[in-house]
């Protein structure tokens, strides 16, 4: 007996009226003949490479059949098709070394999200109100290209988040064609800031790699590289390394920043600075290792500068005690291979000056760990003030960049005579858009991709059909009648390769690999520290706010995925909405407990979101991980939780012009509304407390 | 026809308007409670409101009082017929009804609580094609064993009994009625020798029945006490289960018969004397239910065992604290002193503490059953409780199934028995 | 074959000084093992479902604080509390040691979740629903469970039948596979040359809730402090 | 009488056998995987392009390739979904079992009939006579 019987005799027992939900049979759909190569139960695995941030991992992909049921006119068929089961890090790959991080393997989601656009589409409202509808690419390309041509240069921005490699480089001849400024990205987790620092003081092009396996005692400061910091997967396994992977070193990592990351978390020990005094802290131990050791490397000027620094000053800024300092300079200068890791995973005003502050500091220590990228292109992304440059434009193109969202540019958005989004998705930036383009998505597509700072480049060929009318983004843009030539993988590829490897070869494996090796030599002569600048006055937001890249949703593109929704957040374990993270001591003084409903407000804005009462969190520091608060991203992220980015104020690097995102001060106020906060996990301690929740 | 015939048979014929304005608007409540589960079984077991790690709530907590209710009957008329108290007469029958129908109710819950309740024979003991036995070493099979066994051992006191009164309905009645009577009459003649098989037979299956009763409270005992969870795992569980029900069982049984005293006009039969000494009987109870409790807690809080605290200090001092308290105080501290200061004790207090314990007991049940779930050994496990409508639903509906299936047993049967409490007249042997 | 399979135990071990706690473990093992994804209804009364979940705890207090990250799986004890409590025989060891979870036989009782010490084991409340073309990533060699049934990690056992055809040279559970940090290694603990016994004897290798005799097949070994 | 599935075509095995064609050239995942496969109307145009093609359910084959629509078979074996079996027909295949003793003697079958009865005590029947597992995460997983 089944439960649809059993379920019929009890109804008519009961007398009761069936809710008959179930007795709707499956409907005969008839199957289309499959394409070649599909077999049922027969798997197969093809390279490709994750694009979900910009580290360039190369993966593989498990592809096997798969039915879906597609319509063409009145009718219904079901297809069998070519579909990916699993995405796993490629082995050959030394990035990944066949792992992959979460985010990485939940990239199939966003492949097979139901709320992808099926094909492209006109806008059929006014701005912002989301209404569209389906047109042929021939009607949505002419219009683009009919209004293109009124316009050149300034008036032309392009937002990309395309790595370096094939789809950078395409767009970069687009705009060349166009005579447009080269593409930007929106400036949150694009590391231009590392770039800044090593080509300041190194002169190399690209992000440093860092040698973690082999170093003994590691400083990190500012860069949660086991979060969501460069290359999360490669960092991972040098940590698996460099804590148990040699026999008899065990490495030791020191942590320093300003809320308790994933690095922090792993650290033997953290050190909570304040927010925006890394530069302090590296100069504070910069100026007591000079009183132990000869300068190294390190610049006369530099020298000359740290020995002058007020020791006192920097350890009161950065909040740490002397003593505990002293320590940590003291291993430092002793250990055999020391290394400082520094970067600006929440960007400050001063954060520029942290990392070249590190670079000095491993030169003082004669840190070997510090190691040459390879060296990109004169292409490499530009981000800087993005409003600024918005407000000049008039036609944006926007390749997986969300400005809505990250920028709050929804206003922006508003005034531009031409909107034009390639993404998969209908997100808050794309609501705004006038076409809708979207190109195939990044799994359907062929691409190279150079990963941060490693050596090497990572291949993907197409190995399942695209599922919906979408077409490769370099066709896109030639048929915007602009005459250009887009970039073919192939012949990117080939003359990137050492004699020994064969574009066959590079092709089946899924890229090629070189050893980072090299010396670092500092070319710059200059050390500058300054005191951080934040958005707002201390007595009337008294507490800062730092938003950072969450693990699941990066800078919040992951978002409608679903299993990343469902993935504990791991601090606050999290899920389907991300907490506002209070210390305990401001929670006990604002009456807050966790899961209460909080308002945040800054100078620029307020958010509602609930509280996590934080064990670790700074007191007096407020966190929350970016990845909710979307308005259109589909039905997983649609105005689920908020976005802190929403009330940043605009704040820019002194040095570099870069966003900072952490440079705000807000106050928190106790909401009386019904509890919210989702958690797998409620309890954070061991042992919990005596009876309570 | 005497007088003790007719005032006992009156409640037989006829049906007054008083006694469908009852029947009625409860029956509707069973039917809504079995939409209800209806609803459940086509949508999916989540329409209750457990979930991970409370995984058992207010079915398991239905089942443990049904079956505890159902100690009212057989057991205490066993008792009082082993120890030969003569006022149990008017009263044995009244409580080994309840048993029946307590026991049917709170064996379905069983059922009501799989997640996959239209396979729920496959727990039944017997070979299928593939030779496939349940699992013997699981206390669920102890429970189907023991429960099944008491189902019809209690099934058959309560028939025994009725035989001799059948046999004289049988011939007065008309109709439809008086075939069922007959039928289950099985015969009776009234001769001696069958008044003696009757009485031995009686003896015995209280004997039998006790030790039945005894062990499936045990054995409801054991599926919690056989787990690792924290405060399941005791020795203790095990008696403290059997007191826990007989406990409620007589305050069933005291809440039954002023019912049936009321409703039926039996103040002559069911005197202030029958209520006095269940009355007593419930004090005892209190006591000595008061007494494992303490047990139970001081030794979880004397030990001092981390996990256990856990358990303990959400049932005390948090979530469910409530909850605990108010058990404690209708088990104990209104029976105590309604009870227990004769000048108190009266047919009023001895309904008032029955009504509390009734309450206390269901909490006690939910008391056991999820403070500890919610508080797994792992931290981060941990998790709350509240039920749904539908829990809520079928719990109602349960109560009211229960006065539904008494009423219409009393509307069949006499509901005191004739023969014990005035001897039939017996047929001289031939 | 009958003989041949019960020559392998298998067992895992986890280096908690490796482990950062990025729970890529728990993502693959979601497409693996074709787990449900709820919705935030349902995740707020407490039924998301993650097999292998990654535990933090803080210790101490700010400043003088730390995060202990554990993940946690079914742990495969070979004293299982949750075996003899099923009535059907839905949970039991089979021949290579592993503590199987049979979704055909089970009726429901989750009487295992509650006997489970490690609250590994998850409960179908409902069917799954998977938004079409979401269903293109289930993972054919593996079941898709229906409302009413228990369900936990399996080793993957899908991946060991795999084996049994291709080879197990490279017989790894999805989480094993995916580990950023290496912190998860999965292997035979019949075969003391295996990784993963050595790393059974290591002293920093503990069981968890050792003191309950469960006798786990998995191993922690413990960071260091 | 043994269920019989009504196929949108009348397939003849036997006359496919006759001709010396073997199950496992159409069935091609018998040997090597867990799923033995239906061919797709593909493989039946790879010898129906040239030959028979003037027979009548033979017309009907060609005109659903020509539709690009695969034939609507309908299962004559299969579990159901709730059995969670996972059954394997390539160890089955090594283990030298001939495919009539599950699928009947089809030499003589014009159409696909479920000659045997397909159901867990068939299979332990048989696992218990050829000693193989009992084990029910041998199936069932």
């Amino acid at each position: 007996m089944d439960r649809r019987n059993f379920f019929k005799i009890v109804s008519t027992v009961s007398g009761a009226v069936a809710t008959n939900a179930c007795g709707d049979k499956k409907p005969l759909i008839p199957l289309l003949v499959p394409e070649n190569g599909i077999v049922l139960g027969e798997e197969q695995w093809h390279p490709a490479v994750c694009t979900e941030c910009g580290a360039g991992c190369s993966t593989i992909a498990r592809v096997m059949a798969g039915e879906r049921v597609i319509e063409r006119g009145e009718e219904k068929f079901r297809e069998r098709i070519a579909s990916i089961k699993k995405i796993e890090g490629n082995p050959l790959d030394p990035v990944s070394g066949g792992r992959l991080c979460a985010r990485g393997q939940a990239a199939l989601q966003s492949l097979y999200n139901p709320d992808r656009l099926r094909g492209p589409m006109r806008r059929n409202g006014t701005r912002g109100e989301a209404k569209f509808t389906a047109v042929s690419w021939d009607e949505a390309l002419k219009s683009v290209a009919d209004k293109l041509k009124a316009y050149s240069g300034d008036q032309i921005l392009f937002l990309t988040n395309a790595p370096q490699g094939t789809r950078a480089l395409t767009i970069q001849r687009f705009l060349e064609a166009l005579k447009a400024p080269p593409a930007r990205s929106c400036g949150i987790g694009d590391f231009a800031l590392e770039r800044k620092a090593a080509e300041t003081v190194f002169g190399w092009r690209g992000v440093p790699v860092y040698d973690l396996a082999n170093a003994h005692y590691v400083l990190g400061v500012g860069a949660d590289f086991l979060g969501g910091w460069l290359s999360p997967v490669y960092y991972s396994r040098q940590f698996g390394e460099f804590r148990q992977g040699r026999g008899g070193v065990r490495g030791h990592l020191v942590q320093a920043e300003s809320r308790m990351s994933l690095t922090a978390a792993s650290a033997d020990e953290w050190l909570p600075v304040r927010p925006g005094s890394e530069p302090h802290l590296i100069v504070a131990l910069s100026r007591m290792l000079l009183d132990e050791k000869p300068a190294g490397q390190l610049p006369d000027a530099v020298a000359q500068s740290i020995r002058t620094a007020d020791l006192a000053a920097l350890i009161r800024t950065c909040g740490i005690e002397e003593k505990r300092l002293r320590g940590i300079a003291h291993e430092l200068g002793t250990s055999e291979a020391p290394l400082v890791i520094a970067g600006a995973s929440v960007v400050q005003s001063n954060s520029f000056e942290a990392l070249a502050a590190a670079h000095y500091l491993n030169a003082l220590l004669g840190a070997r760990g510090v190691l040459p990228p390879q060296p990109e292109p004169p292409s490499a992304p530009a981000s800087g003030n993005v409003l600024e440059a918005m407000k000049r434009a008039k036609v944006l193109f926007l390749d997986g960049e969300n400005p809505a969202y990250v920028l709050r540019a929804a206003q922006s958005l508003g005034a531009l005579d031409l909107i034009v989004s390639f993404g998969s998705f209908l997100d808050d930036s794309a609501a705004y858009a006038d076409v809708l383009l979207p190109a195939h998505h990044a799994l359907e597509s062929e691409a190279a991709v150079v990963p941060l700072g490693l050596g090497g480049v990572a291949v993907t060929q197409p190995f399942v059909r695209p599922l919906y009318d979408t077409r490769p983004i370099g066709q896109i843009l030639g048929q915007l009648g602009v005459a250009f030539e887009a970039v073919n993988v192939k012949d990117y590829v080939a003359p990137m390769l050492p004699a020994d490897q064969t574009w066959e070869n590079v092709g089946r494996q899924g890229g090629y690999w070189k050893q980072n090796s090299g010396e670092a030599k500092v070319t710059a002569k200059e050390l500058k520290w300054s005191e951080p600048v934040f958005a707002g006055k201390p007595e009337e937001f008294p507490l800062h706010f730092q938003p950072y890249l969450s693990l699941q949703f990066h800078d919040g593109r992951g978002a409608n995925l679903p299993w990343m929704q469902e993935l504990p957040d791991p601090v606050s374990s999290a899920m389907w909405g991300l907490p506002v993270e209070i210390d305990p001591k401001t929670a006990e003084k604002l009456k807050i407990a966790t899961g209460d409903w909080v308002r945040v407000e800054s100078g620029s804005g307020h958010l509602e979101a609930p509280a996590y009462v934080h064990p670790a969190a700074l007191p007096g520091v407020v966190s929350m991980p970016i990845g909710e608060g979307h308005t259109h991203y589909g039905r997983y992220a649609s105005g689920r939780g908020a976005n802190p980015l929403a009330i940043v104020s605009p704040v820019w690097d002194g040095a570099a012009g870069e966003f900072a995102f952490g440079a705000t001060r807000v106050r928190v106020a106790k909401l009386e509304r019904k509890p919210a906060l989702i958690q797998f996990s409620p309890q954070d301690r061991e042992q919990g407390p005596w009876g309570e929740r | 026809m005497d007088d003790v015939r007719r005032d006992l048979w009156r409640p037989l014929q006829g049906t007054s308007w008083r006694y469908l304005a009852v029947l009625l608007p409860l029956s509707m409540v069973t039917l809504w409670g079995l939409i209800a589960w209806g609803y459940q079984l086509d949508r999916g077991i989540g329409v209750a409101n457990i979930r991970r790690p409370v995984f058992w709530a207010f079915y398991l907590v239905d089942f443990v009082f049904w079956i505890g209710i159902s100690h009212a009957g057989t057991l205490i008329s066993a008792i009082l017929r082993l120890t030969e108290a003569e006022w149990r007469k008017p009263v044995t029958r009244a409580a080994e009804a309840i048993t029946v129908f307590a026991l049917m109710i709170g064996g379905m819950f069983p059922i009501i609580h799989l997640g996959r309740a239209w396979i729920f024979y496959w727990l039944i003991p017997y070979p299928n094609t593939r030779l496939l036995w349940p699992n013997f070493r699981s206390p669920l099979m102890w429970d189907l064993c023991a429960i099944s066994t008491y189902l019809i051992g209690s099934s058959i006191f309560l028939f025994l009994p009725l035989i001799p009164d059948v046999a004289q309905l049988a011939r007065h009645a008309k109709g439809w009625r008086r075939w069922v009577y007959r039928k289950l009459a099985l015969g009776w003649t009234g001769s001696d020798r069958e008044w003696h098989a009757l009485e031995r037979a009686m003896k015995l299956m209280a004997g039998i029945i006790l030790a039945v009763a005894v062990s499936v409270h045990t054995v409801v005992a054991w599926d919690f006490s056989m787990a690792i969870a924290p405060m399941w795992h005791s020795t203790i569980f095990g008696p403290y289960f059997v007191v826990g029900a007989i406990f409620s069982g007589i305050a069933a049984l005291i809440l039954a018969m002023a019912v049936i005293r009321r409703t039926m006009h039996l103040e002559q039969y069911l005197t202030p004397h029958h209520f006095n000494n269940l009355a007593k009987l419930l004090l005892l109870m209190s006591l000595l239910w008061v007494y494992f409790t303490v047990s139970e807690n001081l030794t979880v809080w004397y030990g001092n065992e981390p996990k256990e605290m856990m358990v303990f200090g959400a049932r005390t001092r948090g979530t469910f604290a409530p909850y605990f308290w108010t058990m404690v105080v209708c088990n104990f501290f209104i029976p105590f002193v309604l009870l227990g200061i004769r000048k108190l004790r009266s047919i009023q207090t001895a309904i008032i503490s029955s009504v509390t314990v009734l309450i206390g007991m269901w909490l006690e049940r939910f008391i056991i059953i999820v403070p500890t779930l919610s508080r797994p050994r792992l931290a981060a496990a941990w998790g709350s409780y509240s039920p749904s409508w539908v829990e809520i639903s079928i719990t109602v509906a349960t109560f009211a199934t229960m006065v539904v299936l008494y009423l219409m047993f009393a509307k069949l049967f006499p509901i005191i028995s004739i023969w014990e409490f005035k001897p039939h007249d017996r047929v001289p042997e031939r | 074959m009958g003989g041949k399979v019960s020559e392998h135990r298998w067992g895992m071990a986890i280096d908690l000084d490796r482990c950062t706690g990025c729970q890529a473990c728990v993502a693959a093992c979601h497409a693996e093992n074709n787990l449900p994804v709820s919705n935030p209804e349902q995740a707020a009364l407490g039924r998301a479902v993650h097999w292998i979940r990654v535990d933090r705890y803080y210790e101490g207090e700010f400043p003088n604080i730390r995060v202990k990250h554990r993940p946690v799986l079914c742990q495969q004890c070979d004293e299982a509390p949750c075996e003899p409590v099923c009535p059907v025989y839905a949970t039991y060891k089979n021949p290579e040691g592993l503590n199987v979870q049979v979704y055909n036989r089970c009726v429901g009782t989750r009487y295992c979740a509650n006997n489970c010490p490690y609250s590994v084991r998850f409960f179908n409340w409902f069917d799954p629903e998977w938004p079409e073309p979401l269903q293109l990533q289930h993972n054919p060699d593996v079941s898709i469970r229906e409302s009413g049934v228990m369900e936990k990690c399996t080793f993957c056992i899908q991946r060991i039948k795999r084996a049994e055809e291709e080879g197990a040279n490279n017989l790894q559970p999805a989480c094993v596979q995916s580990c950023p940090a290496e912190a998860m290694v999965f292997g035979d603990l019949n075969d003391p040359e295996s990784k993963v016994s050595q790393l059974a004897e290591n002293s920093r290798a503990t069981q968890f809730l050792e003191e309950l005799g469960t006798k786990p097949k998995v191993f922690y070994l413990e960071r260091v402090k | 009488m043994a269920y019989a599935a009504s196929q949108p075509i009348a397939f003849p095995h036997k006359t496919h056998i006759q001709l010396g064609v073997s199950c496992i050239d159409c069935h091609s995942g018998a040997d090597i995987r867990d799923a033995a496969g239906i061919p797709s109307v593909k493989k039946c145009m790879l010898c129906h392009d040239k030959l028979a093609r003037e027979k009548p359910e033979v017309k009907k084959v060609i005109e659903y390739a020509n539709k690009n629509i695969e034939i609507p078979w309908e299962r004559v074996y299969g579990f159901s979904k709730t059995a969670h079996v996972k059954f394997r027909h390539a160890p089955h295949y090594r283990a030298n079992i001939p495919c009539a003793t599950c699928h009947g003697d089809l030499t003589k079958a014009t159409v696909a009939e479920r000659v045997v009865t397909h159901n867990m005590g068939t299979c332990l029947t048989c696992h218990r006579q050829r000693k193989a597992p009992e084990d029910c995460a041998a199936c069932h997983y």
